[in-house]
Order: C-alpha cells, then structure tokens, then sequence
C-alpha cells in the first residue's frame, strides 16, 4: 500500500479500494444504451478483482443512475467527485449525458470517459480548448462518417446516396454530416436526406419518400434499436438498394429485429466484430455470455468493458489514482489493444483506432474490410 | 313488513341519525316530513343499502337488512327512487327503464311492466328513445318512479317526488303515487310538502335532528299544533 | 401513386392508434379516468405474447389469448389495489396515482428483465400486394379489421348489453347505479378487464408489427392513444378509431412532406385545432354545461 | 309607472332541433317585484340564462338599462347591474361564507394585481372596504355569525340566503332568483317573503322570480308572466293569472285556482 | 392582521436559513454537491408554487408545465451565453419570453375543461420541446452549453420572491376570483368575474415563474437538451403539487423540498430507485388523497379555532 498517497481528488478513504464512479442511463429513454455500458463495465471489474486488482486494490464501482437526463447527470458526476472521491468517472452513455459531467471533472480533477460519447463537443469546448479531465473510449463521428463515404463511393459503386439519420441523436447527426461531406467532395450525389426521431417505431412514410428519390444506397446512422426497424421496413416496402451505418448497428438483436433476409446488402463500420476470431475478443464475448444468461455482447458491451480496461491501464501506468496523473497517463494512451481494437489518444483527447466493415450475409456479420484513420 | 330498531347513523364523525325506530306495514302509504337536513334522506339511504347503519337493527319481512349491500336489498324487493331524481341524463327513458329491471330475467314479465309503466306515464310512451337528461323536471320524476316500478318492488321508498315540481306536477305525481298503492306495493314517502303528504298517507313519523320527534296517523299529526305551526303553515 | 401509399401508411399506423385508444376511452367512458398506466398493460401484454411465442412455442391465437387473459387480470388488480379507494377523491388525485402505477410496472419490468429490447418473431406471414401501383401488407389489413371489429363489438357491448347499460349506469350516477341493483365494483372491474385485454392484444399485435418490444415501449404509444382518444371525443368507442385515423394519417402526411421532425408537432397542433373548433372532440357531444 | 329597466324583444334560443324559448316579450319598470312561473321544462331557468348572458339567444333582442346585452358575458351582465341565484345552489364551497360575498363584491373594488402583489397602500384599503361591506350584507341576511365557516357546511337554508346575499353583493338593480324557496319548508318560506320584501326596500332593487310555490308566488308579485313550451301564454296581476284558463291547464290545476 | 404577521415570520425563518446555509456554502463546509442540492430545491419550490396557482388556486388542470421551465432556460441561456447579457437580466429575459408563451397557450386553451385542457397543455409543451429540438441556433438534439452562473443566492431570493408574489397575488382580490372559478365557473362569471382574464392571467403568472425557474435551471447544469423538457417533467412538477395537496401552498413546497431530496437518497439504489419513488407515490396518494397538507397551509396548523380555507388570508 502506498500509504504516503495523499490522496488529491482520489483513492477513496480505504486505501485498498479504488472507486470507480458509473454515471450512466439506467432509467429514462436510453436506459437501454445506460445498462448496456453497465455490463460491460461490470464485467470488466470483475475480471479485474478476481485477478487480484490493480497492483493490489480492488475495484469498486459505484452506480449511480442518470435517469438519461443531463441535470441529473451533473448532480451523479458531483456525487462521484465530491462525496464519493472516486478516481474517475465512467459515462454516459450518450455525450449530452457527458458533457454535463466534464466542468465538474475539470474543477475537481475527476477523469471522465465517456464509453460510447462519438460528439467532438465532449473533449473539445466551443472555444476550440481542449477539457483537459474529458476522454472517450470511441472513435469520433467524423472518422466513421468518411469510411463509410468512401465504401459507398468506391467499393460499391454508388452515384446517388440517399440519407436518413436520427436527429434526436447527435451521434448520427455528426455521421450523416461526415458522410455527406465526404461524398459531396468525392463527386457523389446526395439525393435525398431525411430524419427520424429515437423511439419512433413506423416509417414507411419517410421510406415510401426516400424510395420516390431512387437513391442506389442509404446510409442510415443511428442505433440498433431503430435502425433494425428501418431496414426490415424499407425491404418490405421494397427498397433492395444497399444500405449502411455506423457501429450503433453492432448487437445480436440487430438480426432478429430486421431479419436474416433483410439485412443482406446491408454494411456497418464497426469498433471490432463479435465473430472475429481474435483471441482477445473471443474470450470477451465468451465471458460475457457466461455472465448474461448467453446473450452475445452489443457494442456498448464492449465499450463499456473496454473503458475499464484501458482506466486499469492508465492507473498502472501511472502508479497513483492521484486524478491528475492519471488524466495524464489516459491522454498519453499510445497504441493499447483492447476488444474494440488498437487506439492511442491525440492532443484534442481523441481516440484514434482502426475501424472495421462488417457485412451481414444471412445473418451473419462478415468481415469485410479494415481502414486505418 | 319494515321494521327499523333505533339505528344510529353517521356521515364520518357527523352523526345524521340517533336512535331512529319506525315501522311500515304491508299496503300502507307511510310519510315522513321534517326540515331540511333533518336526516329524512339519510334514513331511507340506510333502508336501501347505501349507507350503513352503525347501531340498531332493520328487519324487512322478517329478515336483518341492516348494512347489506344495495344490490341484494333491491333483489329483496325494495326500490328506491332518490332525492333529485338521478335519472341516467345519457341513456334514453326506455334504457333508464331496462335499468330499473336489472337484476330480473323473467323477460316477458319485464315487458309487461314497462306497459303498466307506460300506462301510468303516457308521457314516458311518447318520449322512449329520447335521452333522459333532456326531459323536464317532472317527466324526469315520472320516470324516476317508473324506474323503481320495473324493480316490481314490495316496497317502494320515495324521496321527496315534488320538489321543484309545477302545481299541476304535484298533483299528478301524488294521484301516481295512490296509484301505485292500489297496485299493491307499499309505499314510505319523504315529503316538503307535508300538506299533500299528510292527505294520501296512512300514517306519519316527523323527523327533526336526526330523531324521530311525533308519530300517528296521518290524520292525527295533521291535527296537532306542532306540525300545523312548522310544517303546514304559510298558505 | 406516392400518396395512396402514404394513405395506406397512415392508416394503417392509425389503426394500430386506434387499438390502443379503444381500451383508454373505455376505461375512460365509465370512470372519467385518464389511466396512464394504460400503456404499460400495453407493454405487458407484448411481452406475454413474445414470451409465449419465443419461448414457450405458442402460436399466434393462444398467444394472443393469453396475454388478453393476463393483461384482463392485471388491470382488475391495478384497479382493486390502486384506484378503488380513489373513486371519491379528485379526479388528479387518481391521475397521479395512475402515472405511479405506470412508473411501477415500467421499472418493476426493467428490475426483472433488463431495459434490452426484444425482437418478436415472425408468426404471421406478412404478405403483401399491390393495389393502383400500392403496396398493402397482410399484417396493416389485419389490423385495420381487428380495430373497426373490436370498435364493432365494444360499441355492442356498451350500447346493447345488459353489461353495457350498467356501465353506462356506473358512468353516470354511481350512486343511482347501485339502486338498480347493480354491483358496482364488479361493473368496473370488468370495464378494466376488457380496457386491459384490449390493450394486452394491442401489445402483441404491435410486436408482430413493428418488431421490437422494450420495457418503456408504452409511454410513446399511450401518450398517442390518449391524444387519438380525445381527437374522437374521450370515452365515444367509435370516437377512438376516429382520432387513432386522423392522427395516424396527420403524422404520415407530415412525414410524407418531408417534415418528420415536426411529425409528433403536428400531432398535436392538430389535436389543439380540433379541441379549439370541436372542444369536446370529434364526435363529442359539445354539450353546454345546463346551468 | 317609472322607468323601463329591462326589455325583452321577441327573444328564442334553441339547443339543436329543441326551441327552449321563442318569441319571448318581456318588460320590467324599476322597482317592480315580478314573478316567472310555467310547467317544468317550460324555459324559465333558459330565460334567466340569457338575460345573464350564460346563454345567448339565437333571436331577438335584450335591453337593460338601455344597454343591448345580447352579446355580453355573464360577468359584464353583471356589472352593468343583473345579478342571479340558480335553481341548483352554486356558491363556492370550500371557500367561506364571508370570501363567497366578497368574490361577488369584486367588480366593486378597483386595487390592481400590482397593488396586491406589492402590498400598496391601495390593497390594504381595498381589501378592508371589501370586508366592511360584505360583512354588511352578511349581517342583514343573519349570517354573520357563519361567516368563517365554509359554504358547504351551512344548513341547506342558509346556503339558499348566502346565495342571494352573495347576488346583492354585486350592486345589481335587477335581481333574478331562481327558484329560492326549493325545498323550504311553509315556515322558511314565509321568512324569505319577508326577506325579499325588505332587500327590495332597502336596496330600491327590481326582481324577477321564478318559484313553484304558489302561495309565495301570488303573494308577493305585482305582475306575473307564464311560459309554456318556451311561449308566453299569459301575462297579468297574480288575480288575473290564477284565473286565466290556460295557465290552469297548463299549469295550476284545477284546485289551487279555486 | 395576526395572518400577516405570521406570513413575515416564516420570511424571516426562510432567511435565517438562506445565511446559514451561504455560510456553509461560503465557509466550504458544504461543497458542490450541498449547494447543488440546496439550488435544485429551490428550483422545484419555484415550480411547485408556479404550478400551484395555476392547478392549486385556479383550477385549471394543466399538465405541460416543463414546456414553459424549457422557454425559460433557452431564451436566459441563449441571452448570457450566445449575446454575453449579465445573469439577472438574461434571467428576467427568461421569464417574460415564457409569460408571453404562457399567453400564446392560455387563450386559446384555457376555454377547455378538464381533460381537454390537460391534453392541450400536455400538447403545446411537447410543441415548445419538438420547436427547440428543431432549431440548431440552440444545438437541436445535441443540446446548448451553458455557462454556470446560478447560485445558492440567485437561487434563494428569486424562489423567496416567488412564494411572496404568488402568496400575496392568492390573498387578495384577485387570488379569491381565481379561486372563485376554480370552484364553479359559471357562477363566478355570474358574480362578476371576468374568469377567462383571470384563467389567463394565473397561467402568465405560473408561467413567469416557471421561466425564472428555467433560467435557474439552465445555468446549473452546463448543458440543457430539450430531452429534459419532456412530460416526464411535467409530470414530476404536478407530483409536487398533488403530493402537497391541492391549494396549499405550504403543501406544495413542503412536497417539492421532500420529493427533491428523497430523489437524491434514491440515486443510491440506481436498479430500484423508480419502483420506490412510484411505491412513494402510490401509497401517499391511496393514503392520503388530498395530499400531505390537503387545502390547509401550515400556518393554520399554529392557529387556534376555526378559520376560514382555501388560501385566504384576513389581514
Ligand atoms: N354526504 C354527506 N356528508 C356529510 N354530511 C351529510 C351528507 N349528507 C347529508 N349530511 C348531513 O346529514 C344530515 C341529514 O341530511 P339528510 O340529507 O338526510 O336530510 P334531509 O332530511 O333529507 O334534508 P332535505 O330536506 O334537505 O333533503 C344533514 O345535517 C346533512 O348536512
Ligand atoms: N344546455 C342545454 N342543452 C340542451 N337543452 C337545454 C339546455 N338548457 C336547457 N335545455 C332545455 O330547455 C328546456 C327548458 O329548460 P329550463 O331549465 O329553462 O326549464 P324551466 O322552465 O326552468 O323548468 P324547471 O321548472 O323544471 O326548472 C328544457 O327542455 C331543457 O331540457
Ligand atoms: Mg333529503
Ligand atoms: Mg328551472
């Protein structure tokens, strides 16, 4: 025990624990997305305890629930810094959630990683400065955006793209936003652009518009939830051109909500891919099911077990839970391979990982290709 | 045929009855009068299952009625037309009158009464599909009381059927209720208008805070001083 | 071309309005309560019927039936423990108890099981085929028909029944009601059976629809449904499927128009202009207070 | 006579198909005392209503004080000097006997919301003279000594009192009383003649009446008009109406006209 | 007159804990997660009371409150963030912008009854939310930052001046017509009353209030979405007043201080919080129909004899 640490901001008041806030949606309209984080994270935790800790402490996680609502993310992320001194902040799930946590993590030295928080505006404030105590475990929205343009323009050939995004999520909005710039520079054609709202669950109308344009590919961001919805609405109004999204496709349920059939044709940019053989990501989707009465794990999963890991990483490497070593050695993150792939951290606290392309072909997610930022 | 044994009955804390006892037997028309807010309604809410007594015991050809639900006590055979009418103001006269035959089955029956019904209202006859809440005040009453009729109850509680009604209203209902007597049910009338009351009644109780303050015939009360200053005087 | 399909579209997301609204306004008809936990029977009825599908291998029917039977139960339980003894008190003191009733169930569901959505799998073949250069599915008719059936049958039930005209009765004049002879307590509790079957059949009709069930699926499709409701005139059978129609093609031309971000504004301006011009709704009757 | 107060011009209003009053002709001279009567349903409370501006007639034409009112509220019916009880008894419940009087005293004061929000000057003397005067008013209907009880909890009687102390509360010149002696007693409907009798002195007031109690009909109007089926179908001095043949059929029967 | 007196006794309490509490705040015995606490419930008596004269008093079942808590946050939020104006005014700024929506709602709606109006109440909120979700002058979805202004004294004495407004505007002239057409509006329009313009004129009121509450509320939390504006809010302010019993003011501030902190205890128990807080609800509303307080205020708790109800006040 490093009994000397005196503890600034962390360590908690038992010197054998480590205190590890979860400020996430458990209730409200993105619980789903909130618990989704949880399991991944807790598993995680777990793993780590049972193999004696980190340098000997145990990991304690203390939950507290958000109900999806920035206010009460504030008050959860003042809970975590001033009353339980935890040395960092996991969460949101969603940036609005994690945004409000990052001034109180910059006045008192809390590190917060958001899991799954893709918006620029999470580490970067309007003034272009950086929010020094603010990490995602991501990638960012423009990077995934430009794979999929690219796919788009250059493997399969599309001249006339249609778009239709959730506008209630500024996830997708930052894709649909990349994704069109791209195209536009690269001589495609954007010929119509549509939205839905989170939580909708019809949109044949939108569809039957969409189809009226004649686009020859659709790029849909957005979540599974939704986006499995859209495609088997789209194939049953008829729409057979290729559709594609970002990594809020990646879950099990994807299949069963859109259907085998309705997916073929159907593309998504990803951190990893749960089939992939990799040895690192088999053993995680194997523990996870163990855990989960066999249900395979979904993106926010693998986030959310990825950010424990790489916290685990950066209190290591930076031999204290003091909050300001260890926001330097997160922010000094180089080349860490974890389930969702090998990343490194840039000087605007952005995550720089490979992103992969997945095909469903009966069902199935394929490999497809790897593109390097 | 109705026995009520000193009941005691209360709105919360607020006691409406105190050791009211009377009688009824079969075939009578008996009356009750009383000021406002004497507890002339409350008792026949009691007798109809709507309240319940917390003291005293209520016998109904034979049987303890006291506190059992309305439902049984209307099947028992006594049917209640309410203070201010409480016509279904939605449903049709000829619905408010299936009503009024709810719990019977004996269809061929029922039709027969609705025709007694209509034989006594011919008002009711004309304006069978018209909704109930547009009828005036009196055929409003008229059919309140044919509603308890199609009940073909044993005994009849009726609370105050004039009031608010035109004179020639008053009249009619009153030769209804004499009526209705002859047909063989027997009838405890809640009046105002102790005057009509007193001159078709057999006997009559006065009911003053919630007691029970004289009883006689209705010919003796309409003698006494009492009632003559209280309740019959003005005209 | 477009817009038949638009047409088509709106009514049947419409239809499925409607057969939520159709329990509401019952209720609603004969209690004058806004029961918010509506849509959360709504919800369990949908998982019933996934869990009986899924796991238990039921088919459709006795799926169906099953969760109409568990829903009808647990509206009676909602009502005998949750607002029996509010019958006398405000009508926004039962209001806040039915949003607590439908907190509960939400995150009791959640406690149990997990927020995660469901799929519901593919029971019903969804055919379609093609009208004027239109395409209509199996499923959208078989919706359609379920609401314009049960509208059929509930506005028997209420109207033409013996049942019925003791709801009316209980509706109007609780008190009075019970001077008929009849049981007022049972008269309710099997409005809320039917209300609650309804909205269990409504759950597993929209799983087989839309696919996806989760434990909040509820709220959005309850709001909608008490907005169909009013549109018609809240607590007029025929007024539901009325107000679920409107509603349901008002938000698809919106959509159609390219504004579907405006959709669920739309929504309700349109409810605002109507309640402005028809303040009681569609077909409500615009009775004037008689003073 | 003195001066034309109200005038009724053939004035109707029909609710869907139903004509609840047609042809209507009305005329009332300051200071009269006048009674309404006519079988159940025959359009005496829907008269009231439209001369209260509840309802509005669909034809014809009211004039008070030489002021068309067809297309005024109720509240500016009010001020310009109606005022009403209703045949079902409508005061404020919760609200105590004393604050019942002073909603209708309202109209009378003039200290704004800023004066009260702020605790000028102007609220406290507003509010006091508001007191005074309802008290006043409370006094000459014997119910002072209730005057912090809550409406609802007075005897039947006294609500039907409050209800007229709580209309002359507003300053009316014209009364309208619907009903008032409903479910009185002969005793309690001798003691309001007697009431009325000495409000119309005191306040110079103009009353029209609607009532059923013959005794109390007769006794106290000057004039009386008679509706049937929303028609006038007589008019005249209480003698000529209980001996007009048509208002017997209608209306009397035949033993009270003896 | 001994009324008053009692009503600036309690202003004098409140005071005394407005300084004890900035004490502590000031002394860093309570750090950010006390004064956040202390803020929120300040917050949420402004609403309570807001909504109270509305409901409480006026009677009119309006059930969109948070649609006016939203105008005000992004109008103050939008005037010291985006155009740089000091705090109070961006705060008065708030205010008047959801008076006037206040307006633009309550006269075409107010002639609505009952249900209907709660419907369309519920509609024009979901219509202010889907209007700021739409504009990305604000940040649409994503929502707008804010800077962090709002402080245990702002807080305080705009949530003190709210209750005294709104207890003074009820115990007057004014308050009682309001109470009038809560109580049956046919025979307050018989009696004078001009019912539609104090119908109006409460909602201007509630919604001011409920305005100022936003720009509180707004610069508190770094980040507002329209997300949070939805009925969920709203319902949860209705709880406040409800749960404190319709028509008393105590009752609904006493409601909101206790909703607020039982809220934050349960944030402890993150997989139950909801089941408890909806049991809470349940089981007071069963229990206590009327609500905590039903129409009484708590300073008729400390009066002896009978005195008249229903927010009035005999000075
Ligand atoms: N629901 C109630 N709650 C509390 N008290 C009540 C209730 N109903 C009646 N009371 C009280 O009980 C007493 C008796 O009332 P009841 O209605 O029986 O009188 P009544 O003789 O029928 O008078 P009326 O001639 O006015 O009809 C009265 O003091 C009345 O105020
Ligand atoms: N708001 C309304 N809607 C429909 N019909 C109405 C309305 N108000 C009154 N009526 C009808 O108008 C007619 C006259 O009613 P009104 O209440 O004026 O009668 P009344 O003469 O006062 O009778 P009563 O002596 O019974 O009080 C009745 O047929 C009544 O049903
Ligand atoms: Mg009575
Ligand atoms: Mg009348």
């Amino acid at each position: 025990g490093n009994k000397d640490e005196k503890s600034s901001g962390g360590g908690g008041g038992n010197s054998d624990e480590i205190k590890v806030g979860l400020n996430l949606e458990l209730s409200g309209p993105v619980a789903s997305y909130g618990s989704g984080i949880s399991k991944g994270a807790k598993l995680a935790i777990d793993e780590i305890n049972k193999a004696g800790g980190i340098d000997g402490k145990k990991i304690v996680p203390v939950e507290i629930d958000n109900k999806s609502d920035a206010a009460e993310a504030t008050a959860a992320a003042i809970k975590l810094a001033t009353q339980e001194k935890a040395v960092a902040q996991i969460g949101s799930a969603t940036s609005g959630d994690t945004v409000a946590a990052v001034q109180i993590a910059n006045k008192n030295k809390m590190p917060v990683i958001g899991p799954s928080a893709t918006s620029e505006t999470v580490t970067v404030n309007e003034k272009g400065e950086v929010n020094e105590y603010a990490f995602r475990t991501c990638f960012i929205d423009p990077f995934q955006g430009q794979v999929a343009a690219q796919f788009a323009l250059d493997t399969l050939k599309a001249k006339n793209v249609a778009i239709f995004s959730d506008s209630a999520s500024d996830y997708a909005k930052g894709l649909a936003k990349a994704f069109k710039d791209t195209i536009e520079k690269n001589g495609g054609k954007v010929v119509a652009q549509e939205s839905y709202v989170a939580k909708d669950t019809d949109f044949k109308s939108t569809l039957t518009r969409l189809k009226s344009k004649k686009p020859d590919f659709i790029y849909i961001p957005g979540y599974y939830e939704e986006v499995g919805l859209i495609i088997k609405q789209a194939r049953a109004a008829g729409i057979d051109v290729p559709l594609m999204g970002g990594d809020g496709w990646d879950s099990p349920k994807m299949v069963e909500l859109a259907g085998k059939d309705a997916l073929n044709k159907t593309y998504f940019t990803n951190h990893y891919s749960s089939e992939d053989p990799d040895e690192k990501i088999q053993k995680f989707v194997k523990a996870f099911k163990a855990a989960n009465s066999d249900q395979a794990p979904d993106a926010f999963n693998a986030l959310g077990y990825d950010t424990v890991y790489w916290l685990k990483d950066a209190i290591e490497r930076a031999g204290s839970t003091d909050g300001e070593k260890v926001k330097d050695a997160l922010a000094s993150t180089k080349d860490l391979s974890l389930v969702t792939g090998k990343f490194s951290v840039d000087d605007k606290h952005n995550t720089v990982k490979s992103a992969t392309v997945l095909e469903f072909k009966d069902g199935k997610q394929v490999f497809n290709s790897k593109v390097n930022p | 045929m109705l026995k009520v044994n000193s009941i005691d009955v209360f709105y919360g804390n607020i006691q409406a009855l105190k050791g009211v006892s009377l009688e009824v037997n079969e075939g009578e028309i008996v009356t009750l009068i009383g000021a406002n807010g004497a507890g002339k309604s409350t008792l026949l809410k009691t007798l109809s299952g709507l309240l319940k007594p917390k003291k005293g015991t209520i016998e109904y050809l034979g049987q303890s009625i006291a506190g059992k639900p309305a439902q049984s006590i209307v099947k028992a055979g006594i049917s209640h037309v309410p203070e201010g009418r409480r016509v279904f103001a939605n449903m049709t006269v000829e619905d408010n009158l299936d009503l009024g035959a709810y719990l019977r089955s004996d269809r061929a029956e029922i039709a027969k009464d609705k025709e007694r019904v209509f034989n006594i209202f011919p008002i009711l006859l004309e304006r069978r599909k018209q909704l109930s809440g547009t009828l005036s005040g009196g055929e409003q009453q008229m059919l309140a009381m044919g509603r308890a009729i199609m009940a073909k109850p044993k005994l009849l509680l009726l609370d105050e059927p004039s009031m608010g009604l035109a004179p020639i209203m008053v009249k009619t209902i009153f030769n209804t209720i004499e009526e209705i007597r002859k047909e063989g049910t027997t009838i405890l009338l809640v009046e105002q208008n102790a005057h009509m009351a007193l001159s078709i009644a057999d006997r009559a109780y006065v009911i003053e805070t919630g007691k029970v303050v004289l009883s006689g015939t209705a010919k003796e009360l309409q003698e006494t001083e009492q009632v003559k200053a209280a309740y019959l005087g003005g005209l | 071309m477009e817009w038949l399909q638009q047409l088509i579209n709106g009514i049947s997301l419409g239809s499925i309005y409607a057969l939520i609204a159709l329990g509401y306004t019952m209720v609603y008809g004969i209690i004058k309560l806004i029961n918010f936990a509506h849509g959360d029977v709504f919800m369990i009825g949908a998982f019933i019927g996934f869990f009986a599908i899924a796991r238990w291998g039921l088919g459709f029917f006795p799926a169906l039936i099953l969760a109409m039977v568990v829903c009808a139960i647990l509206g009676v339980l909602i009502e005998r423990i949750a607002y029996k003894r509010l019958r006398n008190a405000t009508r926004i003191a039962a209001l806040i108890t039915a949003i607590g009733v439908s907190l509960l169930i939400e995150y009791t569901t959640i406690f149990f099981r997990g927020a995660q959505p469901e799929a519901y799998p593919d029971v019903i073949p969804n055919k379609s085929f093609h009208f004027l250069g239109a395409q209509i599915s199996m499923q959208s008719i078989m919706i359609l028909s379920v609401s314009i059936v049960l509208m059929i049958i509930l506005q028997f039930i209420v109207h033409k029944t013996k049942i019925g005209k003791a709801m009316r009765a209980v509706s109007y004049d609780e008190e009075a009601a019970r001077l008929m002879g009849i049981n007022v307590d049972n008269t309710i509790s099997i409005t809320f059976a039917i209300g609650s079957a309804l909205a269990g059949a409504a759950g597993v009709i929209f799983g087989i629809y839309y696919t996806k069930i989760d434990p909040l699926m509820g709220i959005i499709p309850g709001v909608k449904a008490f907005v169909a409701a009013v549109l018609g005139g809240i607590g007029i059978i025929p007024g539901a499927v009325a107000g679920g129609m409107v509603l349901g093609v008002v938000e698809t031309v919106v959509s159609a128009l390219g504004f579907s971000l405006w959709r669920d504004a739309a929504a309700f301006v349109i409810l605002i202009l109507i309640l402005i011009f028809r303040p009681s709704g569609i077909f409500g009757k615009n009775t004037r207070e008689k003073v | 006579m003195s001066n034309l107060l109200l005038k009724v011009e053939d004035v109707g209003i029909h609710f869907g198909g139903l004509k609840a009053v047609s042809d209507l002709n009305m005329e009332m001279y300051q200071g009269e005392l006048i009674g309404l009567i006519g079988p159940n349903g025959a359009g005496k409370t829907t008269s009231f209503n439209m001369l209260t501006g509840v309802y509005k007639p669909t034809e014809g034409v009211i004039t008070f004080d030489g002021k068309k009112m067809n297309n005024m509220s109720p509240h500016q019916v009010t001020k310009s000097g109606v005022s009403r009880t209703f045949q079902n008894i409508r005061l404020f419940k919760e609200l105590s006997v004393l604050d019942n009087v002073k909603v209708a005293n309202h109209s009378l004061a003039h200290h704004s919301v800023f004066s009260s929000i702020l605790r000028l000057p102007s609220h406290f003397s507003g509010e006091a003279k508001m007191e005074r005067e309802s008290i006043e008013f409370l006094k000459i209907f014997g119910l002072d000594k209730y005057m912090h009880e809550l409406a609802k909890n007075l005897p039947y009687g006294m609500q039907r009192r409050l209800e007229i102390a709580r209309a002359l509360a507003a300053k009316p010149k014209l009364l309208l009383l619907d009903e008032p002696a409903a479910g009185m007693n002969p005793q309690e409907t001798h003691d309001l003649m007697e009431l009325i009798a000495l409000i119309r002195e005191k306040f110079d007031l103009t009353i029209l009446l609607i009532e059923h109690d013959m005794g109390l009909v007769m006794g106290i109007c000057e004039r009386i008009y008679v509706l049937d089926h929303g028609q006038l179908i007589a008019h005249g001095s209480p003698e000529e109406i209980r001996h007009n043949p048509k208002v017997i059929e209608a209306y009397l029967g035949e033993e009270v006209a003896e | 007159m001994k009324k008053s007196k009692v009503f600036w006794i309690y202003v004098a309490i409140a005071l005394v804990v407005y300084a004890v509490v900035q004490f502590m705040i000031s002394s860093g015995n309570f750090d950010m997660y006390y004064s956040n606490l202390f803020i929120t419930i300040a917050i949420n008596v402004i609403l309570a009371v807001s909504l109270h004269l509305v409901i409480g008093i006026t009677g009119q079942f309006s059930i969109g409150h948070a649609g006016f808590l939203a105008v005000g946050a992004y109008v103050s939020a939008i005037f010291t963030t985006n155009l740089g104006w000091p705090f109070p005014i961006a705060l008065l700024m708030g205010a008047i912008a959801a008076a006037i929506a206040g307006l633009i709602v309550g006269i075409p709606t107010l002639r609505l009854k009952g249900d209907y109006l709660a419907i369309a109440t519920l509609g024009f909120a979901e219509i202010i939310r889907i209007i700021f979700l739409n504009i990305d002058y604000v940040g649409g979805a994503a929502g707008m930052q804010v800077d962090y202004l709002t402080t245990w004294t702002y807080a305080f004495f705009v949530a003190l001046i709210t209750v005294v407004v709104i207890s003074n505007f009820t115990n007057s002239r004014h308050g009682r017509a309001c109470i009038a057409v809560r109580e049956d509006e046919v025979a307050a329009d018989s009696m004078g009353i001009n019912t539609t313009y104090y119908k109006v004129l409460a909602f201007a009121i509630g919604s001011f209030f409920a305005g100022l509450a936003g720009g509180l509320f707004s610069h508190n939390f770094f980040i507002i979405q329209p997300s949070q504006f939805g009925f969920l809010k709203s319902f949860d302010i209705l709880i406040y007043v409800v749960l404190g019993g319709l028509g008393s003011l105590s009752g609904s501030i006493i409601a909101a201080i206790l909703l607020t902190v039982i809220s934050l205890y349960l944030q402890d128990f993150p997989e139950t919080r909801m089941i408890i807080y909806s049991l809470v609800l349940i089981i007071v509303m069963l229990y206590r129909p009327a609500g905590l307080m039903g129409t009484k205020e708590v300073t008729d708790l400390f009066k002896f004899g009978k005195k008249s109800k229903g927010g009035n006040v005999n000075e």
